[in-house]
């Protein structure tokens, strides 16, 4: 699909669409939105920048290779249980910090932390299929 | 935002008390597998790094769970909640001696499968995930055997599943991706049907807490009717699935003899016990009625089973066929000491679960190291190993008694029990159903070894005679003498005598587990005990 | 309010399982897509239906004040959608390579693992 | 309340249901073109109308709950939908290249019907 | 890089409207997902965008605006008429902007105003091919995208 | 009289040969051959160990050791001494110390002789297991060992296919009947809750009462028969001779066989004396005995010969045992004895003309007697025992079993005549193989014959001169052997006063002169006998041997027909039978339980609602009658469109989100996927295979439909959702319920929900970017042909 | 008095919105060819859509519901257009043809010719 109009556009969509994801991501514990649908939407918009710009590109751009993040995102995700382990808790027994920055509350968790590794499993898995198969594609 | 809070009385949502270091264990095989196997697939590149890391976290598995059985021993059956949430709210992990000495048996496994894939597996197959994929599989194995909530029973159901997928396309040989079809498809079914159940069950009773389930199902007026009863029969159903019972056991055959050997050992040792498992889990913790009202089933199908099993293996040429269908056969006895149902006949499948887990791995390994010997896996193109390599002819010999159910070996104990609950049950056709299929089995196992061992050569090698292995690919006893292989078939077939010599360990830990299943107030104990 | 709802999902494992009883891979693969929606609306159902309203707390409470949606079943449905779709996109890529590999994609044709002319076991001593 | 008022929430009510009556309609037309296609094209333009009018029931049942969180989920439709859709001409675009048995029969399908003077 | 600065700004801006949060915190970790988001495309952004186009933009914006009304208005009329007469067809229209964004944005102007598709650009971008769907003379309608967008855009990004 | 308890050297003196089998090899290695000497002092030290026993064993006492091995299933290793296991332990052991002397110089030089010890050694601890064993179990456990074992040492010869089938033979049929001895031994022990054999022995009647009787003898008998080689399961003995020599002189004579024998006589008590046991085993007994007898003549392999007078033997004890008349029993006690040390003797003698002589055919043997005079001489001693002839022991047995079966109430008369007939036969081969190689004229044989070493002749030299003295000491061996054994047989102390020499000129010594009498007449016309046998056998043409061969291929042939009938191989077929059987599970046990709901009312859904299931349903339809699969694929969508639609309608935002994320990528994946197949265009399937389909489709459909309704019209539990609204904000700090339950109150369901999409990515990598072996098919290279110039187009 | 007009105004914008999309889903039943149907979904289809999230985005008369109604409406006015851009192109290059009125086809030209499939 390497149309002038679609290569042109495809990558601020595809920056768009990023920041999408992880505003869907972040707002996950108090409205509809998380990790796995903000990790959809961002592995959709890697899937629509290697369609209209190739694959090659899509890798580049993200350095690490998707099953590497993805595995990141798991080992992220099973560590962020483990904080507990030092309080004496149950695994992934939540942990939270609250604090006040510039009159914004900000509240780092665990589940936060999870829920990044959520996104990032997804991002890097279903990223990892499309790019993969769109590369075949050529190949 | 949340961070200003409400009053909230903490002990009615959370369990409270300090949680002991060691109860940690009760999570550290699913956890230690799933950091290692996230890590090595960050190594994925480094292909010599990742065996030596992979091996590692399975050897700390094997760890993590021989302390886990330990410490259930000393403190009975242990319970951790996820996140403190309290059961059955959150997810507990209830490990009793059932779960913890399969866990351990299945991580020896894997810790063997690791060591001998660092023979077997290429480069591109580490590349490609092997280690990552063991790994993982065991965190779906253990997590199955550990957990205490149904639905999550079943994520560790897919957690396996997936991974075996992994596992089976590995290499990505044409006869793979055929075995993968259907293996996968089967399979993908057999899930979808537990998972239906598990929905309808929550629908029933608002809960997915297995010991939750085990007191709502025991106060019903009539425990194995109605919805219930559909719901058992789906589990029934789903679960004979994953543990290959007649009729519905064609995915074994059509696909244990494609990948890598060393993946089809731990395939033959692990996946279909994680069936034979949970089918105890449920049938007698949760619905000890339904499997009352399910006996007779479950006995004709333990008979159908057996025999398949073991007619299949006799009708095969290519030896990783004839293991898959011994694999099958083995169920048959499991779900004979499921369909009786006594504390003996439990204990006894269990026992018997515990065995077949090894020796068939073991078998699978020795079957690719005969390949490794002997060129082929073919009976027809095998021969002369005994005067090849007379430490492994003695090795196959005592696994394949071992599979046969003979005396001195782990099979034998386990059968004897299953005969004798299936007799005591006045089931003698069930137990005469175990014993022919033992007699066949050991037809089976002794026609490999005569065309495989004793032969000189090849099918055609003029009789008295020795002749050369014509294929290509044959490696001396010399050639292997310093490879990776002999570590886990050597732990293996040790384990095998040893519970044969000395089967007292696991008559015990088989019979706790059983008795805790029958009378599982240690189990509710252990669960609801968490709140004080 | 459910009963509507149960007779579509019935409909749905009807079809599914009509299209994975059928020759080619690919129609079994749309089965298992409808399967998993099927029992995805199954646990949502089991879990009892009410119209409309999130499970989700107002801003101003700390528990909602009226009747929402059952929250557990949304949650399990959720864990089994990606599931069965990290399933489907594995068969998917399956049925692709093997329909590479193997020529075809009927399922019946497929017969490397265990092909047609199986041999007969060896005989004799 | 005023009459006007009155009169607003009845009409916003009335309007609703009026919409979601439309939509309805909507939908089961451009599902009737996605069965009937007769070309891949077709309906894959069909699918995508089919997001495209989604995203305004989800609009029109945000307005009739009062719960709008549902736009998030219109925006994010809008945008898988162009991705499937994307997807499908990409499809589209390689399998008629490569002469898929299945759109050459429905090229030369609209060839013929082309040359009949339809 | 002062483009790749602006387009910074205006993501975190829309981070801003996406988040309906426009505090300066807010903003400013916009500006930083942002960077994130730009990092990704690198190599396909080039310095085509300036800010000092940016009112033109918004009047080119409301010219297609009413265009698309216009054209989905003239698609109900169409569709709507008891018997559709219509004479479609693809006309080849060339091109007198030759950058990418221009003919991008040329393109989409054109598929969502009355009557007319972008089907495809020619490969040595001279030619962009229409479908319309209804021409009796091709030429007027050259004529009124040549007269129409595609001046404004050259009065925009030029 | 209970059993006195005695410290644990006795169960050392069972693990012993154990011991020994493992350093065995390793002395074979440093000694060579002459490795036997320091080896056979095992055995003798046992046997040592067991004389003692001799004297309390007289005098009616009774020992057992035990110790725990498996105390949780109520297994021990334990023995049980009595006379008849005193009398097996030594015979075990003693002519054990000969067999180990004689295998140093029969396998003289063999690269394999140490394996050779090992599995000898191996054997005579099983056998000591067995005949000593108190528990059930471990007697069992001892029992397949002898089996295993002999599997090993009939295939020693590896390399030959007879060796290799008569093994596999072997451990089929005493294997197969082991299985029978097991189901009888755990159908004692779950009937009776007794697993010690001494327990058991304590009160006779105890199985008898049990009802199970039946069973457990006709299973007893099962083991038995296939052990103790009776007609029709004689057929593996014969052809266990592919073993060494020392192998068949030993096991399959002397002691391994015998132990059959051992179990009926140790039976006897619980078992015998019923009408069933006095019918059975004196019939089968009777048959055999004939049957061998009559097959030995037709032999000419002196090993053969042995081998079917083995099978003759064996039967003759089985018939006197079943006689449970007590002359009768000691007549097989005696006869047990003398048939040990002569027989083994002989087949000693046989290996070691084979050994010297290179061959064992008869024919091609004679003159034999200058160069091996110490062996004619052991072969005349052992040849006269096994004829029954006086001063020997075999005279002795064989003058009380005479005694036994004429005086038998049964059926005395047709019993005798079984015996006369089958020891006449057995004074023919005994004559045939100890004289007719030695006497007459000297034949060439393929080697040039000298006297065997010491370790050859020294075994059959003092076996034979055994068989001598025991005969002489006729008083002592009553007294310390035959009565003790007996008295294990009858349950009760019985003392045995034994003669050579016979007081009074009774039936028995007529029926003995009528035996000789016979045997010489037979013996004259050996020739003719064996042609006649040979012409009838001939006739027949058919034999259990052969019939084992066709159960195998049977067996073989039949697995393979009932396995492909099984495993099709065929996909569609597997899916079918699963979802019949989801359909039944679905429909039948709610139809049987009262698992059908009520008839459901009209939901009250509002016309948009209507219209989404609507919509729902015309995608089903779509994607059922679309013509081709590509088709079927885009309709796909328009299906998962609605259920996120439905999602959305029933309050789950987060799940319309996610269904119609994921069902847009799966759509996206397929349409990728689909790219590169070129499948054909239109899908055909039959009508009737439609309409069968159809069928078990719309079962599994209703079946799931009607539980569900049924589950949904119940009231419902929400104790689980109310406890995660009431902490979702308060303590998880989350508004959204959903997801607090995903990543906090459930997310350990999630880490694995990652780790299978972990998973799920790593397996399509591995899928898509390891490349297949070469040999591609032609299908594919064309595709990939087209691609290419595709993509050049582009 | 506001919340009337914006109930109001919110209502009419609806139906607009929903008869637009009833009009584009019309013409993809009416029109004769695939290219003619796109401009159906394309135009009548994308105003209908946006002009529904911009009637929500008045009735919930909050800025962060508004933002990110414009923000969507923006997105499908930028998507749209390409949408149908590629699928004109693949089903032009795939080989279908237009409807038999077509009048004028600058691309047949390029067709290249078809078998080597
Ligand atoms: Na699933
Ligand atoms: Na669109």
């Amino acid at each position: 699909m390497r149309t002038i109009i679609f290569r042109t556009i495809a990558p601020f969509l595809t920056a768009l669409m990023v920041l999408f994801s992880v505003f869907v991501l972040l707002r996950g514990h108090n409205e509809p939105g998380g990790g796995f649908i903000g990790g959809l939407i961002a592995a959709s918009a890697l899937a629509i920048f290697g369609i209209a710009c190739g694959v090659a590109s899509v890798r580049r751009a993200i350095y690490f290779h998707p099953m590497s993040v993805s595995a990141f995102g798991l080992f992220l995700g099973a560590l962020a249980g483990v904080l507990s382990f030092f309080k004496g808790q149950a695994f992934m027994t939540s942990q939270w910090l609250i604090f006040d920055f510039f009159g914004v509350e900000i509240a780092l968790s665990t589940p936060m932390v999870f829920d990044i590794g959520v996104y990032l499993v997804v991002v890097g898995a279903i990223g990892s299929i499309a790019l993969a198969l769109e590369e075949r594609e050529i190949d | 935002m949340a961070g200003s809070s409400v009053s909230v009385d903490l002990t009615q949502a959370m369990a409270t008390a300090p949680v002991a270091a060691g109860d940690w264990l009760v999570v550290a095989p699913a956890l230690i597998t799933m950091l290692g196997g996230s890590l090595c697939l960050m190594l994925r590149k480094n292909t010599d790094l990742q065996p030596k890391v992979g091996i590692g976290f399975l050897g700390l598995l094997v760890l993590a769970n021989l302390a886990l059985l330990i410490r259930v021993l000393d403190h009975g059956v242990i319970t951790m909640v996820m996140g403190s949430w309290l059961p059955p709210f959150g997810i507990a992990f209830t490990v009793d001696t059932l779960g913890a000495m399969l866990s351990l048996i299945g991580s020896v496994v894997a810790f063997c499968a690791g060591v001998f894939g660092a023979a077997t597996i290429d480069s591109t197959g580490r590349r490609y995930g092997f280690y990552p994929f063991l790994l993982l599989l065991m965190t779906g194995v253990c997590g199955a055997f550990l957990t205490g909530d149904i639905f999550n029973l079943y994520v560790w159901f897919e957690v396996l599943l997936i991974s075996s997928y992994g596992l089976l396309v590995l290499g990505n040989d044409r006869i793979q991706l055929d075995g993968a079809v259907k293996y996968g498809v089967l399979n993908l079914v057999g899930t979808n049907l537990f998972l239906i159940g598990t929905g309808m069950l929550y629908g029933i009773f608002g809960t997915l807490n297995m010991a939750d389930l085990a007191q709502k199902v025991a106060a019903l007026e009539d425990p194995a009717s109605g919805t219930l009863a559909t719901v058992a029969a789906l589990y029934f159903l789903a679960f004979a699935m994953k543990a290959a019972a007649f009729p519905v056991n064609f995915w074994l055959p059509a696909s244990y003899h494609t990948p890598n050997v060393v993946v089809s050992a731990v395939f033959a040792g692990l996946l279909t016990k994680v069936g034979v498992y949970a089918l105890i889990r449920v049938f007698v913790l949760i619905l000890p009625a339904s499997r009352g009202y399910l006996s007779d089933v479950i006995s004709l199908v333990a008979v159908a089973t057996l025999l398949t099993g073991a007619f299949g293996a006799l009708a095969q040429t290519e030896i990783r066929r004839l293991l898959g269908y011994l694999v099958i056969a083995g169920i048959g006895s499991m779900l004979a000491g499921i369909a009786v149902g006594s504390t003996l006949a439990i204990s006894g499948a269990i026992f018997y679960a515990v065995h077949s887990i090894i020796v068939m791995t073991a078998l699978y390994m020795a079957a690719g190291v005969m390949e490794m010997m002997g060129g082929s896996y073919d009976l027809r193109k095998l021969g002369g190993l005994y005067q090849k390599s007379a430490a492994f002819a003695a090795v196959f010999l005592v696994l394949a008694f071992a599979v046969s159910g003979l005396p001195p070996f782990s099979g034998f104990w386990p059968k004897v029990m299953l005969v004798d609950a299936a007799f005591s049950d006045g089931r003698s056709w069930l137990g005469a159903a175990i014993l022919v299929s033992g007699f066949l089995t050991t037809l089976a196992m002794g026609r490999i070894w005569i065309f495989a061992f004793w032969r000189g050569g090849p099918e055609g090698t003029p009789d008295g005679q020795t002749a050369p292995v014509t294929a290509g690919t044959a490696l001396s006893e010399a050639q292997l003498s310093g490879s990776a292989v002999w570590l886990p078939l050597g732990i293996l077939t040790a384990l095998v005598i040893y519970f044969g010599l000395q089967p007292e360990w696991m008559l015990e830990l088989s019979t706790q587990g059983a008795s805790g299943l029958v009378e599982p107030l240690g189990y509710l104990r252990s669960v609801f005990g968490v709140q004080g | 309010m459910e009963t509507g709802v149960v007779i579509l999902i019935g409909l749905f494992f009807t079809v599914a399982v009509y299209l994975m009883l059928s020759q080619q891979l690919v129609r079994m693969l749309l089965g298992i897509a409808i399967l998993g929606n099927a029992v995805n609306m199954l646990i949502f159902t089991n879990g009892r239906l009410i119209r409309e309203v999130p499970p989700l707390i107002p801003e101003h409470l700390y528990s909602p004040d009226v009747a929402t949606a059952n929250p557990l079943p949304q949650a399990l449905v959720l864990t089994a959608i990606v599931i069965s779709f990290s399933f489907f996109a594995f068969l998917l890529v399956l049925a692709f390579r093997a329909y590479q590999e193997l020529g075809t994609d009927g399922v019946n044709e497929m017969r490397l693992a265990e092909p047609e002319d199986d041999q007969t076991p060896p005989q004799g001593y | 309340m005023t009459s006007l008022e009155a009169f607003a929430s009845v009409f916003l009510d009335v309007a609703v249901r009026i919409s979601l009556a439309i939509l309805t309609v909507s939908f089961v037309i451009i599902v009737f073109r996605t069965l009937k296609g007769p070309s891949l094209p077709d309906r894959v333009v069909a699918l995508d109308m089919l997001v495209a009018v989604g995203i305004g029931f989800i609009a029109a049942i945000g307005i009739l709950t009062g719960y709008y969180l549902y736009i998030d989920i219109a925006i994010t439709l809008g945008l898988v939908g162009f991705l499937a859709t994307v997807a499908f001409a990409r499809f589209v675009l390689n399998r008629g290249v490569a002469g898929d048995k299945t759109i050459v029969a429905e090229v030369e399908e609209s060839i013929k019907r082309r040359e009949a003077g339809q | 890089m002062t483009s790749l600065f602006l387009v910074n700004i205006l993501l975190a801006l829309a981070w801003g409207a996406v988040t309906g949060n426009f505090s300066e915190v807010n903003l400013a970790f916009g500006f930083v997902l942002g960077l994130g988001a730009l990092y990704l495309i690198r190599e396909q952004v080039g310095t085509t965008l300036y800010f000092k186009r940016f009112a033109k933009g918004i009047g080119l914006a409301l010219l297609f605006v009413y265009e698309l009304v216009l054209s989905a208005w003239r698609v109900a009329v169409i569709v709507l008429q008891p018997r559709i007469k219509l004479q479609p067809g693809i006309i080849a229209f060339p091109l007198t902007v030759d950058r990418d964004f221009e003919i991008t944005m040329l393109a989409n102007l054109i598929t969502l105003t009355p009557g007319t598709l972008s089907v495809d650009v020619s490969d040595d971008r001279k030619i962009l091919y229409v479908h319309c769907i209804d021409v009796p003379d091709p030429q007027a309608t050259i004529d009124d995208i040549k007269n129409g967008f595609e001046r404004k855009i050259l009065e925009v990004f030029r | 009289m209970t059993p006195a308890v005695i410290d644990d050297t006795t169960l050392l003196a069972v693990l012993a040969p154990f011991a020994a089998a493992v350093v065995a090899p390793a002395l074979t290695r440093w000694f060579k051959h002459n490795a036997a000497w320091p080896l056979a002092l095992v055995p003798a030290l046992i046997f040592l160990h067991f004389t003692g026993f001799i004297g309390p064993v007289s005098e009616g006492e009774t020992f057992v050791a035990a110790k725990a091995w498996a105390p949780s299933y109520g297994v021990n290793f334990s023995v049980y001494v009595d006379g008849l296991s005193t009398l097996f332990a030594l015979l075990i052991s003693g002519i054990g110390t000969l067999i180990i002397l004689y295998a140093g110089g029969y396998l003289k030089g063999h690269v394999q002789q140490g394996r050779f010890f090992s599995f000898l050694f191996l054997f005579m601890g099983s056998m000591l297991g067995l005949v000593l064993g108190n528990n059930l179990i471990s007697l069992f456990i001892f029992w397949e060992l002898t089996s295993i074992t002999s599997f090993l040492l009939i295939g020693f010869d590896n390399l030959r296919a007879a060796s290799r089938r008569a093994a596999l033979q072997a451990l089929l049929v005493t294997g197969g009947g082991g299985l029978a001895l097991l189901a009888a031994f755990i159908l004692i022990i779950s009937a009776t809750g007794e697993i010690e054999m001494s327990v058991l022995l304590g009160s006779p009647d105890i199985i008898k009462d049990t009802g199970l009787y039946l069973p457990i003898f006709i299973l007893v008998l099962g083991g038995a028969f296939t052990k103790s080689a009776q007609f029709p399961f004689h057929f593996w003995l014969p052809n266990a001779m592919e073993a060494p020599t020392p192998v068949s002189a030993y096991l399959h004579s002397a002691t391994m066989v015998k132990a059959g024998v051992y179990l009926l006589m140790r039976m006897h008590p619980l078992l015998g004396d019923t009408v069933l046991w006095t019918t059975v085993l004196p019939l089968f007994g009777g048959v055999t005995l004939l049957v061998g007898t009559v097959l030995a003549v037709r032999q000419t392999d002196l090993k053969l010969m042995l081998a079917y007078t083995t099978v003759a033997s064996l039967g003759l004890l089985v018939m006197l045992t079943g006689t449970s008349y007590e002359k009768a029993l000691e007549g097989a006690v005696l006869y047990l004895l003398a048939h040990s040390l002569f027989k083994g003797g002989l087949f000693m003698i046989a290996g070691t003309i084979d050994h010297e002589a290179g061959t064992r055919d008869v024919t091609k043997l004679g003159g034999l007697r200058t160069a091996m005079p110490i062996t004619f001489a052991a072969a005349c001693l052992a040849a006269l025992s096994m004829s029954g002839l006086p001063p020997f022991i075999g005279f002795i047995a064989k003058e009380v079993l005479y005694y036994g079966t004429w005086g038998w109430p049964g059926a005395g008369l047709a019993v005798t005549l079984v015996a006369v007939a089958g020891n006449a036969l057995m004074l023919v081969i005994a004559a045939a193989v100890a004289l007719k190689p030695f006497l007459g004229p000297k034949v060439e044989t393929p080697k040039h014959a000298h006297e065997g070493p010491v370790l050859l002749i020294a075994g059959p030299v003092v076996l034979s001169l055994t068989g001598l003295v025991l005969a002489f000491m006729a008083h002592t061996t009553g007294l310390l052997f035959v009565g003790p054994a007996l008295s294990s047989l009858t349950g009760e102390f019985k003392q045995i006063d034994l003669h050579l020499w016979p007081t009074s000129f009774n039936a028995p010594l007529i029926l003995s002169i009528i035996t000789v009498g016979l045997g010489i007449v037979l013996y004259t016309q050996l020739d003719r006998l064996r042609s006649l046998i040979a012409s009838v056998l001939a006739a027949i043409g058919w034999g259990p041997d052969k019939g084992f061969d066709q159960v195998v291929r049977g067996i073989v042939g039949f697995s393979g027909r009932i396995t492909r009938l099984v495993q099709t191989g065929n996909m569609q077929t597997y899916m079918t039978v699963i979802f019949v059987f989801t359909a039944i599970a679905v429909l039948l046990p709610g139809y049987l339980t009262g698992g059908l709901p009520e008839m459901p009312e009209m939901p009250e859904y509002r016309f948009y609602e209507w219209g989404i299931l609507f919509i729902a349903v015309l995608g089903l339809i779509a994607v059922l009658v679309a013509k081709t699969r590509l088709t079927a694929i885009v309709s796909l969508g328009i299906q998962g469109f609605a259920v996120a639609l439905i999602f959305m309608m029933f309050g789950a935002p987060d799940l319309s989100f996610t269904q119609f994320m994921v069902e847009t990528l799966s759509v996206v994946i397929l349409a990728l996927v689909m790219t590169r197949l070129n499948l054909m265009p239109s899908d055909h399937r039959s009508t009737p295979a439609a309409i069968l389909t159809g069928i078990i489709a719309c079962a599994v459909g209703l079946g799931l439909t009607l539980t569900l309704l049924a589950i949904t019209q119940q009231p419902f539990d929400t104790r689980l959702s109310d406890f995660f609204a009431q902490f979702s904000r308060s303590i998880a700090h989350g508004r959204n319920i959903v997801n607090v339950i995903i990543v906090d109150f459930r997310g350990f369901d999630t880490l694995g929900e990652i780790a299978v999409v972990v998973l799920a990515g790593l397996c399509v990598l591995a899928l898509i970017r390891v490349r297949t072996k070469p040999d591609k098919t032609v299908e594919d290279s064309t595709t990939d042909a087209v691609q290419t110039q595709a993509s050049e187009a582009r | 008095m506001t919340a009337a007009v914006i109930e109001i105004i919110s209502g009419t914008m609806l139906i607009i919105g929903a008869l637009f999309a009833l009009v584009a889903s019309i013409g993809l039943i009416r029109l004769k060819d695939v290219y003619m149907r796109m401009h159906a979904a394309s135009k009548a289809g994308t105003l209908g859509s946006g002009v529904m999230l911009l009637a929500m985005a008045v009735h919930a008369s909050d800025l962060a519901i508004v933002t990110r109604a414009i923000a969507g409406v923006v997105f499908f006015l930028l998507t749209a257009p390409i949408s149908a851009h590629l699928l004109a192109k693949a089903a032009y290059a795939a080989g279908y043809r237009p409807c038999a009125d077509t009048k004028e086809d600058a691309l047949a030209a390029s067709i290249r010719p078809k078998g080597q499939g």
